[in-house]
């Protein structure tokens, strides 16, 4: 129609498939949100709330009941009942899924009722339905037609329905996809929660654009309604223009710098024989050069929050304790000297270019900082695809000292030690993005209590244990929380989610 | 550094049963896909004569007869398809010894049609006529070797001075000269000279026949001359072979073949020049051109063109005797 | 003619099969495909299964040839950043990188022979002046810089055209999403065609007008003049057509590269094409996706080639009695 | 004798270079008669086909007539626009070059090319124009001409190229005709064709020639009277009986002296010392008293100028013609 | 022997002199300003690259002398300019008049390497095909085909990937310049190749060859001394025109993320990362090294065209 009204956002990397299950990626799962519900959801304040399951009883610490919610339909007209709850556990947890921890191992899936599902777990997890949100509903009836009873591998060698086509009971669905390129949603007649409905659009139309002066220059323009990310750079251009705006707010993620702590000599370093990061004064020495508040007003133009800890302040009570050590390069030239350093040492930084906010902006400035203190540190900074293949367990950790950023996907701190800050092995056992193998054997024991403690507060007191052990080792050096930053027009009405979700239905365009 | 072969023969080269065939077709596929045999061209077809030591052979015959193919095949610039040339009794080619062979490339020198590319344009004159000198050892020492250039320019008719110049700072004459010394610079005794005036003005090239006559008469060379001009050939040579499409068709003495002319061709090509001392006389009985190579009509190539033909001429080819290849001669 | 024909195809052929030779190997060797597939935590096993479905455990040349086989019945495989069998995606993409190469073409030469024809025949008119020292600007600024500050002029700040993208497309029988049926689809084609077609734009007028030039000087030209030929006659009739031979070379030729060179207008343009699907795939190591672009872009080559040498014979008498004999 | 039908006073033609404006023709004068054939002999750089072309008004920048002044049937042409001496080309004044290789528009059939031009001078219709084509080529000897005209030009010999030039220099059938070198890239016996037909042309048509040439034969074959050329002058000029056999300047002298003679053998050549000056070192006085055995002091610093010296006009301050006439007599 | 005759002595520098005073080449160089400009400013470009150490206020490449608490700061005429650094700084603090004298040094070395190896190989192949002809020449004809079909900037991001690839990250650690280097090099070879074997095919028969090889003057010595010194015209022009193109195809690498790192900037790098703060109003972080990178690639360019006009002896 021509007088459709149409949401237009951009976002710099691509859409890649649409199946739930394939990628654990924050902006596919964000993308795929609008067409899918999980059992639960979370809102504008990322507070776990009710959405295909209506309500939820912990019946005792290994069973867990949920209660679907009536009259749900999917898009393409099948009722959504516990059935595809079902179906959905089990695909989530088929080879080819990159959601399998949505559901820990071992766990029944039980039908009770057409609207009334048990699960069954093996051991206590008080935190099982953290996730769920991004646990996506999708429906047997349809997959089974369609021949799409297993995830889109990604190994690719067949595909399936999904990898093209979506069928969800969200409140929009896709109309067309072309990979890398654009996707068309158009709202889905079914949706069953039209009482929350704030969106008037009629359709909604996603496109990459890679290039952030592009990306800046198609807001400017009025090509597109909403970009993400805005490059910090630009923020203050698109204030000032008369038709946009740019919604900050803190993200969740926190970008932090590891150090391979594990090998027994360093890869990429001119000291041999030995690995200066073992050693506790040089991990100290690296910290204490790094000047933050010079990266927060120069290179993030205020919008970071420095951090002592790796996780999101609103994320943990507690992280008001802790405090980063100060920036003090003649301490750490001191140090330096005290663990055999005086003349520094010469090491490779490893850092992607293309992932967080000025990612090798930020490397650079730690170079150049860690030279006041004698490292000769040389930046090798990379496309993301290639670097996490390199920093992880695919390459054996190739790398000696990088950049990292983490949003826990459950938002609690148990997720950020255990995947962080646990032992690994050197096929990435243990904790899988421990890129730097930091271990302490009292963090991995604290961290197995916390996944079943129950009680907030002794949990709260386990986590701030670790976190105090992992702060003192100085296993990790964070960073900060970058700002979350959305550049939109100001036809468009939407709410800043600090998870980085842009939900559909929260929006609204002026005509 | 006469050789002794010099008292019992006084023929210095010898050219029997010369033949060259062009492969004109393209690469095998082609062959293949356009369904057709090889396609030759036969540049040269049983060409034989003698050069006696001190004179000049002229070889005439209007553009593409072969005078060229010829020549580069007599100084080894290029292979022959059958026939022999012997020179000095040492037969050109990969026969022949090593030392053998660097001696008949000392003795043969050449001198081409076109003074502007026959010289490097980025040598000094100096270097040009030097390298055959210093390619060939004959001097050693520098200084030596550049006192011997200067003595070559002073032959030709240049200035020690102009060792240094570059060719593009000469005139074609000038430059026509410097080849000349170069090809002296080894002391042939034999040197090929393919049109080395045509591309030159009739004054100075007056200059350049003269210098030649000159030197062969104060070095004794030997000649081939070739030319498309029947009156510089008159003038030079003292035998004379008239090429028709790759074929000898008449051999004699310069003399003869002007006064008593025997094959048509050669008196139509005599016919056709035109003539200084009779202005204003029309030239008459010449007909069509020189036929494609590539299919040359059968028999004699010429009768095409021939007042005299007959039906013979269209199928036999006729032998080479007398100094003649005519059925009617 | 036929025969000249058949020998180009076998050419093309062979150069083909080269090509895919060196893009199989140059592509097995770039990146780590299986770490690109696999979820972050996978384990060692499950790579290992991977690697071995995929077939790179198999020896080099059989997968090579099994690669040459599969894409002669133009089975590519599937991306492995897209999950989408890699001839749909090309075949999404073509469009938009033809339709950008062809405009741009039809630009650069369109402008670039009028141009080169009037800097020819005036060689020292002020206005020749003006417009080669004005040309060498358009081979020295970098593509991306053009394509930026075109950008930042005509769409940021004059409003005029749009900064990224193909805007409106219409399917064709739904095999062909042109964007050359709508003005949205016009209006964003400018900006990258310009972008994309400067460099060659004036590669062509520099061409033309040197060959204009050169054969002005010719004797058949003099010949022309000395019988009175207009100078319309002269100019067109003869030089312009001989001038054409070598410029259409240098054209084909030319084409060829921008669908290669597109890679970076799409890339600052964000042009929904095979450039930016190449370099996507670059960044990703999708290896399947990256061998059928360099086998597409080999195509195209040579069949441009190919388009130019029967050309050439239709415009070249000579041509054609050297092909026939 | 009536007007001339093209009369030449006083030509100049300079280059403009950076180093001041070279005189490449200097003080030329000379009348063309209805029917006449003019030959202009000379080495090369003497500025015959400068003439030509400034004859015609082509003389490419940085060249350019500046003095002087040309005459066509009375009617001055050296400032025409070059709109109006558009018109005169191929119109009233013909012109030929020297290949017959190049100077077809190899892209365009032989009878397209004739077209063109026909149409170019004379209203008529296409039919006709393409009527009057075949009719040329059939008059310039070409066999089949209705089938040839649709033919390209590299699907015919030299020979029949040159005739193919020669038709599309008449196509408008000009009055004048400037024959640059019309035979040097043939062979003799094509040579001998070509003059042939231009011989007969000329006397059907009526036709005025101006025929450069450095072939002094072909000017004996053909032409009338004859003009020699040294240093951008004419330095003689006259009926070519008298300037062939009793040359009054010394450098016609030298010039008749080298050309090697289909009669003499073995003679040695006449030869003129050195070269023509280069333009940019002409010397003062008369351009030839560096090589000119007779120069004396006056040569070197006054310039002679063109005047009566017995049978013919040269400008020479030593003419030649008592010693000649008394040999003749 | 003959090379030191073709060399000429130096009593005839004053002669050469006169030659050069007296060539069209130098006649038409003084008759256009335009390139007389453009040498002036590709010379005075290139000097103070290679002169970098020297005149640079700071040395860019010493992490430790950068305070990032100078980031952004305008040039020194602008208000909030300091006066430490007249055309400002960048992101990280570097004064950026230093980081475009060593980013030109960069540049300029990777080009002019480039080149230079892009002439050694396409000249030697070229000369080989053209002289030996055969199946020489057809091999080698058909690969430069191949060539062809990946234009320079495909080609020169494979064989870049390719090195990264089989090198792997640990080795190539400081030689990007040399793989940089490469790249361009193999993109552009075939172009000399193709003028040289074009005119190795011309020289190879015209007499002065034949003249040699008469006399019994081995193969590669009518290479090396007769055929290439003829041969090199042409590729001089191409080769001023590619060293412009040399310089664009270094930033355009870098733009698509494959050339140097940003602590060893190139011009393009410095583009690159200036590119992003083209609409932020920190203009010239972009301006300078994108002015520096489009006037030397232009003046080259004019240079080069120059050259080809005047060494063309067909257009004079
Ligand atoms: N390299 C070659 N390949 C094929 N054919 C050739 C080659 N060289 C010469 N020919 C052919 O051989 C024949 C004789 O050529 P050649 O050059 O010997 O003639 P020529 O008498 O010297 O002619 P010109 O007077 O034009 O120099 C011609 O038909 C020519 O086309
Ligand atoms: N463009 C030019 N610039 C400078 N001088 C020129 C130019 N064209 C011709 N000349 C000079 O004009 C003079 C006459 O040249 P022209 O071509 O008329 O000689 P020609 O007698 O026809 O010689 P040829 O027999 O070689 O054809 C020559 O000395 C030549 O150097
Ligand atoms: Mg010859
Ligand atoms: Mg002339």
């Amino acid at each position: 129609p021509a007088s459709a009204l149409t949401f237009r956002y951009a976002f710099q990397g691509d859409l890649n498939g649409l199946d739930p299950y394939t990628l654990n990626e924050t902006f596919a799962q964000a993308a795929l949100n609008n067409i899918y519900d999980g059992l639960t959801r979370r809102d504008e304040n990322l507070k776990i709330v009710p959405c295909l399951a209506e309500s939820w009883e912990v019946l005792n610490p290994l069973q867990w009941r949920f209660h679907l919610r009536h009259g749900v339909k999917f898009a393409g007209g099948e009722d959504f009942t516990a059935d595809d709850v079902l179906f959905s556990a089990e695909r989530v947890q088929q080879p080819g899924s990159q959601m399998t921890t949505k559901i820990p191992a071992g766990t029944k899936v039980v039908k009770v009722d057409d609207y009334t599902v048990d699960f069954i777990l093996t051991t206590p997890n008080p935190i099982l339905i953290a996730e769920w949100d991004n646990w996506m509903m999708m429906s047997k009836k349809w997959a089974e037609a369609n021949g799409a009873e297993k995830p889109q591998a990604a190994s690719g060698s067949q595909l399936n329905a999904f990898a093209l086509k979506a069928n969800g009971t969200g409140p929009f669905m896709v109309v067309s996809h072309e990979p890398g390129v654009k996707t068309v949603y158009k709202p889905n007649p079914n949706w069953w929660d039209k009482a929350n409905k704030k969106f008037n659009f009629d359709e909604v139309v996603f496109t990459t654009i890679k290039s952030p002066a592009t990306r800046v220059a198609a807001l400017l323009t009025g090509e597109v309604d909403l970009i993400e990310p805005v490059p910090v750079q630009d923020m203050q251009r698109i204030a000032d223009n008369p038709t946009t705006s740019v919604l900050t707010g803190p993200e969740l993620r926190t970008v932090f710098l590891y150090m391979d702590e594990k090998r027994d000599e360093l890869l990429y370093s001119s000291v041999k024989g030995k690995n200066p990061f073992k050693d506790l004064r040089v991990r100290k020495a690296f910290y204490e050069a790094i000047d933050i508040e010079a990266i927060k007003t120069k290179i993030m133009r205020g919008l970071a929050t420095p951090s002592a800890l790796l996780i999101a302040p609103s994320l943990y009570s507690r992280s008001g304790e802790f405090k980063r050590l100060p920036y003090d390069p003649a301490d750490a030239k001191k140090l330096l000297a005290e663990a055999g350093y005086p003349d520094g040492f010469e090491l490779t930084m490893h850092c992607p270019n293309d992932r967080y906010v000025n990612d090798e902006a930020i490397c650079q400035a730690v170079t150049s900082m860690l030279a006041k203190i004698g490292i000769k540190a040389t930046l090798n900074a990379m496309p993301k695809a290639v670097y996490f293949a390199k920093a992880g367990p695919a390459q054996h950790y190739d790398v000696s000292f990088g950049m990292l950023g983490w949003t826990p996907s459950g938002l609690d701190s148990w997720n950020v030690i255990a995947n962080l800050a646990g032992c690994r092995d050197d096929n990435g056992v243990g904790g899988t993005f421990n890129y730097g193998g930091y271990c302490n054997p009292k963090v991995d024991e604290l961290n197995k209590q916390i996944l079943v403690e129950t009680d907030i507060k002794k949990r709260d007191e386990l986590i701030a244990q670790a976190y105090k052990i992992i702060s003192d080792d100085v296993g990790l050096l964070p960073l900060h929380q970058q700002a979350l930053a959305w550049g939109v027009s100001k036809k468009i009405k939407i709410p800043l989610r600090s998870d980085d979700e842009i939900m559909f239905y929260t929006a609204n365009k002026q005509e | 550094m006469k050789s002794q072969s010099d008292d019992i023969t006084p023929t210095l080269v010898t050219v029997s049963k010369l033949r060259k065939v062009y492969d004109l077709s393209g690469p095998w596929l082609e062959k293949v896909l356009a369904g057709k045999g090889k396609q030759t061209v036969t540049a040269v077809d049983n060409v034989s004569f003698d050069i006696k030591r001190g004179e000049t052979f002229a070889l005439v015959g209007e553009s593409g007869s072969g005078k060229t193919t010829v020549a580069r095949m007599v100084v080894g610039l290029l292979e022959r398809t059958a026939g022999e040339v012997r020179i000095d009794g040492i037969s050109v080619g990969s026969t022949a010894s090593a030392g053998e062979r660097a001696r008949l490339r000392r003795s043969i020198q050449m001198i081409f049609q076109d003074p502007y590319a026959s010289l490097n344009p980025r040598w000094t004159v100096g270097a040009i006529i030097a390298e055959p000198i210093v390619t060939f050892g004959l001097i050693k020492g520098k200084a030596a070797v550049a006192e011997r250039v200067g003595e070559l320019l002073t032959l030709v008719g240049l200035s020690p001075a102009d060792a240094v110049k570059y060719p593009h700072q000469f005139s074609g004459g000038q430059r026509q000269r410097i080849a000349i010394a170069r090809a002296l610079s080894s002391n042939p005794e034999f040197i090929v000279c393919d049109e080395p005036t045509s591309a030159l003005d009739v004054s100075v090239q007056a200059q350049i026949l003269n210098l030649m006559a000159d030197l062969q008469e104060r070095l004794g060379l030997t000649y081939l001359f070739i030319s498309h001009n029947l009156a510089v050939v008159r003038h030079v040579a003292d035998q004379i072979g008239v090429l028709y499409l790759g074929r000898l068709v008449e051999i004699a003495g310069s003399r003869d073949i002007f006064e008593r002319p025997r094959h048509p061709y050669t008196k139509m090509l005599i016919a056709a020049v035109p003539d200084l001392e009779d202005p204003g006389k029309a030239p008459e009985g010449i007909v069509g051109e020189i036929p494609n190579p590539v299919s040359p009509p059968t028999g004699c190539h010429f009768h095409p063109r021939c007042p005299l033909a007959m039906d013979r001429c269209k199928i036999e080819v006729p032998a080479f005797r007398d100094g003649v290849a005519c059925h009617l001669a | 003619m036929l025969a000249f024909l058949i020998r180009r195809l076998f050419e093309a052929a062979l150069v083909m099969i080269v090509v895919a030779i060196v893009a199989f190997t140059l592509f097995r060797f770039v990146g780590d495909p299986v770490s690109q597939m696999v979820s972050q935590d996978a384990t060692i096993a499950q790579r290992e299964a991977l690697k071995a479905e995929l077939g790179l455990n198999d020896p080099l040349i059989v997968q090579c040839a099994h690669f040459i086989w599969k894409s002669l019945h133009f089975d590519f495989g599937i991306s492995y950043k897209f999950r989408e069998p890699v001839v749909n995606l090309l075949g999404q993409r073509m469009p938009a990188t033809l339709e950008l190469a062809a405009i741009a073409s039809l630009f650069a030469i369109g402008i670039g022979i009028p141009l080169g024809v009037y800097t020819g025949i005036n060689r020292d008119s002020l206005l020749t002046r003006v417009i080669m020292a004005g040309s060498l600007i358009g081979v020295s600024l970098p593509t991306f810089l053009i394509g930026i500050l075109l950008i930042y002029l005509f769409a940021v700040t004059l409003h005029w055209l749009p900064s990224y993208g193909r805007g409106e497309t219409t399917s064709f029988f739904g095999l062909w999403q042109t964007g050359l049926l709508t003005s949205g689809g016009l209006r964003a084609l400018v900006l990258p065609a310009v972008t994309l077609g400067l460099f060659q734009l004036t590669l062509v007028m520099r061409l033309v007008r040197s060959e204009m030039m050169e054969v002005l000087r010719t004797d058949y030209i003099r010949f022309g003049r000395a019988r009175g030929l207009t100078n319309r006659a002269i100019y067109f009739a003869h030089a312009l057509k001989n001038t054409l031979v070598p410029v259409i070379t240098v054209i084909g030729v030319e084409i060829g590269t921008l669908i290669a060179f597109s890679i970076i207008t799409e890339t600052v343009f964000q042009w929904p094409g095979m450039g930016l699907l190449f370099i996507q795939s670059v960044q990703f190591a999708d290896i399947p996706i990256m061998a059928a672009y360099l086998l597409l872009s080999a195509v195209i080559f040579v069949t441009l080639n190919l388009v130019v040498d029967i050309l050439y014979m239709l415009i070249d008498p000579r041509i054609r009695v050297a092909v026939r004999a | 004798m009536s007007d001339p039908i093209l009369s030449v006073k006083d030509l100049r033609v300079e280059f403009a270079t950076r180093s001041g404006p070279l005189r490449a023709i200097d003080g030329v004068s000379f009348d063309l008669n209805k029917g006449e054939v003019l030959g202009f002999v000379g080495e090369s750089g003497a500025g015959k086909s400068l003439t030509g072309t400034a004859v015609i008004g082509l003389i490419d920048p940085p060249g350019k007539i500046t003095g002087g002044e040309i005459r066509l049937e009375g009617r001055r042409i050296d400032h025409l626009s070059i709109e109006e001496l558009r018109r005169i080309r191929g119109r009233e004044i013909g012109m030929i070059f020297q290949d017959p290789l190049t100077s077809l528009d190899p892209l365009m059939r032989i009878g397209d090319q004739l077209i063109e031009t026909i149409i170019t001078h004379v209203a008529v219709s296409r039919t006709e124009a393409r009527a009057r084509a075949v009719k040329l080529l059939e008059d310039v000897g070409i066999p089949a001409a209705a089938e040839r005209v649709m033919s390209y030009p590299h699907e015919f010999s030299g020979g029949m190229r040159q005739r193919v030039v020669i038709a599309l220099a008449l196509a408008a059938e000009p009055k004048v005709i400037i024959a640059d070198e019309p035979t040097t890239a043939l062979d003799v016996s094509v040579q001998a064709q070509i003059i042939a037909l231009l011989k007969k042309l000329t006397s059907e048509r009526g036709m005025a020639v101006m025929l450069i040439t450095h072939d002094m034969g072909v000017i004996a074959q053909i032409a009338n009277r004859v003009a020699v050329m040294y240093s951008g002058r004419i330095v003689e000029i006259g009926p070519v009986a008298d300037v062939v056999r009793q040359p009054a300047h010394p450098y016609s002298m030298g010039l008749m002296g080298s050309i090697p003679s289909l009669h003499a053998e073995h003679a040695r050549l006449k030869q003129i010392p050195g070269s023509m000056p280069r333009l940019t070192a002409l010397p003062a006085g008369c351009a030839f008293s560096p090589r000119c055995e007779r120069a004396d002091a006056r040569c070197k610093v006054e310039r002679p100028a063109l005047a009566a010296t017995g049978m013919t006009t040269s400008a020479c301050f030593h003419p030649v013609t008592s010693t000649v006439a008394e040999v003749a007599g | 022997m003959v090379d030191s005759l073709i060399k000429a002595p130096r009593s005839r520098l004053m002669l050469r002199l006169d030659a050069i005073r007296d060539s069209h080449l130098f006649y038409s160089f003084t008759r256009s300003w335009i390139v007389m400009v453009a040498a002036f400013f590709a010379l005075l470009i290139v000097a103070a690259a290679a002169l970098a150490p020297l005149i640079a206020p700071s040395n860019p490449l010493d992490l430790a002398s950068l305070d990032l608490m100078n980031a952004r700061i305008p040039p020194r005429w602008l208000e909030n300019g300091d006066p430490q650094f007249l055309l400002g700084t960048d992101d990280q603090g570097r004064d950026l008049l230093s980081a475009l004298l060593y980013g030109a040094q960069v540049s300029i070395g990777v080009a002019l390497l480039s080149t230079v190896l892009a002439i050694l190989i396409g000249v030697t192949v070229g000369l080989i095909a053209g002289y030996y002809g055969g199946i020489i020449d057809t091999v080698i004809m058909r690969l430069t085909d191949v060539q062809l079909t990946f234009p320079a900037i495909l080609t020169a991001l494979l064989v870049n990937g390719a090195t990264r690839a089989i090198l792997g990250d640990r080795q190539i650690q400081g030689s990007e310049f040399w793989i940089l280097v490469v790249s361009i090099a193999l993109a552009f070879w075939v172009k000399y190749a193709r003028v040289v074997r074009a005119s190795t095919l011309q020289e190879r028969n015209k007499d002065y060859v034949h003249a040699a090889r008469l006399i019994g003057v081995k193969s590669w010595k009518i290479i090396v001394h007769h055929i290439l010194p003829n041969v090199l015209g042409p590729v001089t022009i191409i080769g001023t025109i590619s060293l412009a193109l040399a310089i664009i195809t270094e930033a355009t690498l870098s733009f698509l993320g494959v050339g140097l790192p940003p602590s060893h900037p190139s011009l393009g790098t410095l583009v690159q990362v200036g590119n992003e703060f083209l609409m932020s109003g920190e203009w010239w972080i972009v301006f300078f090294p994108g002015i520096v990178l489009a006037g030397l690639a232009l003046s080259v360019n004019i240079v080069g065209d120059w050259l080809r006009d005047a060494l063309n002896p067909k257009l004079r």
